[in-house]
């Protein structure tokens, strides 16, 4: 990896085939990487988590439920109650030349963030509950601290811990994974950024857990509709995995704060 | 699935015969913004007129209207422009303190006053505080109801009053919008077709296509509607003479053809003579088909 | 926001359970398609198409530009999606930006896939110059299923541009483009790679497809799947809470239309410039 | 999902988990019924209790608390707690700072009007003698209200304002 740093750096991208040639995968094509979670980082949200994916890096806080603060001019007449979110690149997300190109240095909100957005308010809107939450808005703030690919797996495991914390009924945590189909149509399951750009497929899947349904795929890239739904079928299969670990994670909090409450 | 390089979908023939009127206007012509209309003594300007100088011209394309001295020019795609006694089709946009704010496609949204409308069950009484937060009961936002103008203020508000047993919320069937003009004020708007449809004819352009609730013969108990849902549901046929009806106001608004109920029925039953499955009737190939028989069949 | 009453939601829906659609459409067929070929005199290639209320315009305009990044591509397509604010009251301020952002996104990622321009006569100077070609889409009506229109419209637009002959000079080490005297001498883009969208909304526990802007709104869920002619998956997007195993149900559906789908356009444009 | 079915009677859920078949159970506050199941929607603890009837049991999830404040959001009929913000010859507008004596993380915009507090001779009551900017008032949730603000209602007889600034205020309790 010090060398692709090093290397990254320069006037010009090097062509993608040899930088697949050089890496070399150092775990399990089915293997996430090594995952760690964290609820209630952000102290004066109502509710926050972090993700750590590899070196992806998300935290998210939860705003809210509150009454809606307006931002747009039209004055908004619905009852029903709305989720809105903000993503944010940090400046140093990215660890090469690329920063200076994509990350958002000075800028108002860029079109990769406003995707973001979009895509995690649509995956969370069928999981809150909102019929409970009539004329109130639920914020969700995001800040990719790093992206080493798959980052919206990452946020959208996040904004599952950070609604559980700040107790806002959801029907279910949301797992998310993403997989890359190689050059060589392997299945690597969450790549890092070096898999993904090299790969000729990248599919993202998020899913609740209570049933055999998906909240959200998107894919680029060209693929047989045969690789293509095994490909689904396998990051399903991983984004449960990554959710029962979530659900473990979760319990053994609650175990660990609610210990000594039980015994006085 | 079905293309068409076929332009004339675009254009619909009402327009092309518009090009060929002479601008020397007779009496009921069509006029095109800035033509003159005449230039006869002590006329009075209605609307969609202008005096320029010594002329009097159009604003608006449309037909000349003389009534005695006045003249107007009525436009012949224009919104809605309400007249105190009109049925109305209006959907519900906003609700204020004790007001109801209505989307008539007019120029402004219409009122519907807490005062102006029917009690569940009929009471007449004062309208309490309780109605008052009840109100999202009665009609809430985006419903569509069927009301009458009441009373048209200064400044062009329109208020609306649901005070009869046939306004009200409407339920159980297929909204469409037309051009307002091609539907003609009548006596009638309430209308049952020979189908077995029911439609109300909206002044405003808006029509509903519905079943109605009395043809079965049962009170307005919530108990019933259940049941009634469920015998719906296996009505398949009854659905697809409803989508057949909208279909054919579809194809009326798009020819520009007057909407009553009527020609309505002559383009439902021509589809029904050909064999047209539903499906296909709005095919544009299709559409011009229907359209010059009906044509011929009948000057409209 | 195009507004629908509780009662006119369940009617959809009691319909659409009938296997009907409020048009009377089956739940799996488009409305009807009308399309112009060379609509804009001064575009190299341009389309219109409406698709039952939905409209879109898209122009084609062909330039040489400078190759960025060593990227070894031939073409480089630049999308713009303009949501014209007369179409809808939803295309003025911020949301026209994410409306349109994300179907220029959806696009740019499917011709990127489909690898479209992988053609030997588009090469002008590898690692030098490149083609260019801005594709404008501005969307003169909404009427729900916008990605399919604009993706057909794009499709056929492309497939009526014309990009002019140029011979490649090369003096002293540095290379100069001469365009053909002849304005005749001209070839027409090869767009069989292109793909086209199909989009399904989620409404109650049925996928309709194509659906109309009251279909859109009543929905619960969307998919959007970007197909060539092969069959091949070059995008997918979809939201909504589905069951994992329509997918593959729909998936062969999708092949199928989309494969008569793409058809019907050629031919149409084939039609079209024979007449 | 492996980790519900043995877990049905769990001291701790996670929203989406299977709690229990739906039979002899009623659902309380953080969980929901789908396809004859209980699924949790908070993360909590699990709790049974007893409803009265025979072999009938309701299951609630107390959300685990982080911090004091809670982020509930006001529904028909709660009580509410609120600080006068500004009063108007026709309504007195309320921030909503506790529902039910738990405190909120966020306050919401609550709205006495005239016709609200109080149930006899409403048309005679000076607001301004009853209620001034600062006072903490108890009220309860009558309407959802318009998109700006709920509705409250100080009828009831324990309602009204509970705590005063200044003691040279007339605070007549309503």
């Amino acid at each position: 990896m010090e060398r692709r740093i090093s290397q990254r750096y320069g006037p010009f991208f090097e062509p993608i085939h040899s930088l697949e040639r050089e890496y070399q995968r150092t775990r399990p094509n089915n293997a996430p990487r090594s995952l760690v979670l964290n609820t209630g980082t952000v102290v004066d949200a109502a509710g926050s988590g972090y993700v750590e994916l590899g070196k992806t890096k998300v935290i998210v806080a939860v705003q809210g439920p509150r009454p809606p603060i307006r931002i747009r001019g039209g004055v908004e007449n619905t009852m029903n109650g709305r989720i809105t979110c903000e993503v944010v690149k940090s400046s140093f997300c990215y660890y090469s030349y690329e920063s200076t190109r994509m990350a958002n240095v000075g800028r108002g909100v860029s079109e990769e963030e406003r995707l973001l957005s979009t895509r995690l308010v649509r995956v969370f809107e069928p999981i809150v509950i909102l019929d409970k939450y009539p004329k109130c808005s639920i914020d969700l703030y995001v800040v990719i601290l790093e992206d080493d690919g798959s980052a919206f797996a990452a946020m959208t495991l996040a904004t599952s811990l950070a609604l559980a914390d700040a107790s806002i009924e959801i029907i279910s945590v949301v797992s998310s994974v993403t997989v890359a189909i190689s050059t060589k149509q392997e299945y690597l399951v969450d790549p890092d950024r070096t898999e993904s750009e090299c790969a000729v497929g990248l599919i993202t899947v998020s899913l609740p857990l209570h049933a055999a349904q998906l909240c959200e795929i998107q894919h680029t890239g060209k693929l047989s509709i045969q690789v293509w739904l095994s490909a689904v079928q396998l990051a399903v299969e991983v984004a449960q995995t990554i959710g029962n670990s979530m659900c473990q994670f979760l319990l053994q909090e609650m175990e660990k704060n609610e210990t000594p409450s039980l015994c006085s | 699935m079905d293309k068409d390089d076929d332009t004339s979908i675009f254009v619909s023939p009402f327009e092309q015969e518009a090009v060929v009127t002479p601008s020397i206007v007779k009496s009921s012509q069509f006029v095109a913004p800035g033509d003159d209309i005449l230039s006869q003594e002590s006329v009075v300007r209605g609307h969609g007129t202008m005096v320029q100088g010594t002329r009097l011209t159009s604003t608006v394309a449309g037909i000349v209207e003389r009534v005695n001295k006045l003249v107007a020019v009525l436009p012949i795609r224009a919104r809605y422009s309400a007249e105190v006694g009109d049925v109305i089709v209006g959907r519900i946009r906003d609700i204020v303190s004790r007001r109801w704010k209505v989307d008539v496609n007019s120029r402004q949204d219409a009122v519907l006053l807490l005062s102006a409308v029917n009690l569940p069950g009929g009471v007449q009484r004062r309208r309490t505080y309780e109605d008052e937060l009840k109100m999202r009961e009665f009609f809430d936002q985006d419903d569509l109801i069927s009301a009458e103008v009441q009373e048209l203020k200064q400044d062009g508000l329109i208020m609306l009053h649901t005070r009869s047993l046939k306004y009200g919320k409407l339920e159980n069937g297929i909204f469409i919008s037309v051009t307002p003009q091609l539907v003609k004020r009548s006596k009638k708007h309430f209308h049952r077709l020979s189908c077995g449809v029911h439609i109300i004819l909206g002044d405003n352009g808006y029509v509903w296509i519905y079943v109605d609730d009395a043809a079965y013969g049962e009170d307005e108990e919530e108990a019933n509607f259940s049941k009634r849902r469920e015998n719906d549901k296996s009505n398949l046929e009854q659905r697809l003479s409803l989508i057949r009806v909208r279909n054919s106001i579809c194809i009326l608004d798009l020819y520009f053809l007057s909407i009553q109920p009527e020609t309505i029925m002559l383009i439902y039953e021509e589809t029904i003579r050909r064999n047209i499955p539903v499906q296909h009737m709005l095919r544009p190939d299709i559409i011009n088909d229907i359209y010059r028989t009906v044509k011929n069949t009948k000057e409209m | 926001m195009y507004a629908v009453s509780k009662a006119e939601k369940a009617y959809l829906l009691d319909t659409i359970e009938t296997g009907t659609r409020l048009d009377g459409r089956q739940l799996f067929e488009y409305r009807p398609i009308s399309l112009q070929v060379g609509v804009l005199p001064s575009a190299s290639g341009s389309s219109r198409l409406r698709l039952g209320e939905t409209e879109v315009l898209v122009g084609v305009k062909v330039e040489v530009g400078d190759v960025v990044e060593s990227s070894n591509d031939n073409v480089q397509l630049l999308f713009t999606v303009e949501c014209s604010g007369s179409a809808s009251a939803d295309f003025l301020g911020r949301e026209a930006e994410s409306w349109s952002s994300e179907l220029q996104n959806a696009l740019e990622s499917a011709y990127r896939a489909a690898n479209v321009f992988d053609d030997e006569r588009l090469s002008l100077v590898p690692g030098k110059f490149c083609w260019l070609f801005k594709v404008d889409i501005l969307v003169l009506d909404t009427g729900g299923n916008m990605m399919d229109a604009i993706s057909m419209a794009t499709r056929t637009a492309l497939s009526t541009t014309l990009v002019p002959r140029v011979h490649i000079v090369q003096s002293e080490g540095s290379f100069e483009l001469e365009i053909d005297d002849n304005p005749d001498a001209c070839d027409t883009l090869k767009v069989e790679k292109a793909p086209t969208f199909l989009t399904f909304s989620l409404i109650g526990n049925h996928f309709v497809l194509d659906p109309s802007i009251q279909e859109e709104t009543c929905a619960r869920g969307k998919l959007s799947v970007a197909v060539d002619a092969n069959g091949d998956i070059c995008h997918v997007y979809s939201f909504g809470l589905l069951d994992a195993v329509e997918l593959s149900r729909l998936l062969t559906i999708i092949k199928k239309t989309g494969k008569v789908l793409l058809n019907r356009l050629d031919e149409c444009v084939k039609n079209g410039e024979s007449s | 999902m492996q980790h519900s079915t043995n877990r049905a009677t769990a001291m701790f859920a996670v929203p989406g988990m299977e709690l229990s078949e739906q039979g002899n159970f009623s659902i309380g506050t953080g969980c929901y019924c789908l396809h004859q199941r209980v699924y949790a929607s908070l993360w909590g603890r699990v709790s049974f209790q007893e409803t009265g009837e025979a072999n009938s049991l309701r299951i609630d999830i107390q959300p685990r608390t982080r911090s004091q404040r809670s982020t509930c959001v006001p529904t028909v009929g709660d009580e509410v707690i609120g600080k006068v913000l500004k009063v108007t010859w026709r309504a007195v507008v309320v921030e909503i700072f506790a529902i039910q004596e738990k405190l909120l993380c966020y306050t919401f915009r609550g709205v006495v009007r005239l016709p609200d507090v109080a149930t006899t001779s409403s048309d005679k009551i000076d607001l301004h003698n009853c209620f001034r900017p600062g006072d903490i008032i108890r009220a309860q949730v009558v309407s959802l209200g318009d998109p700006q603000a709920y509705y409250l209602s100080t009828s009831r007889s324990c309602d009204g304002v509970i705590y005063a600034m200044s003691s040279a205020d007339p605070n007549q309790r309503i």
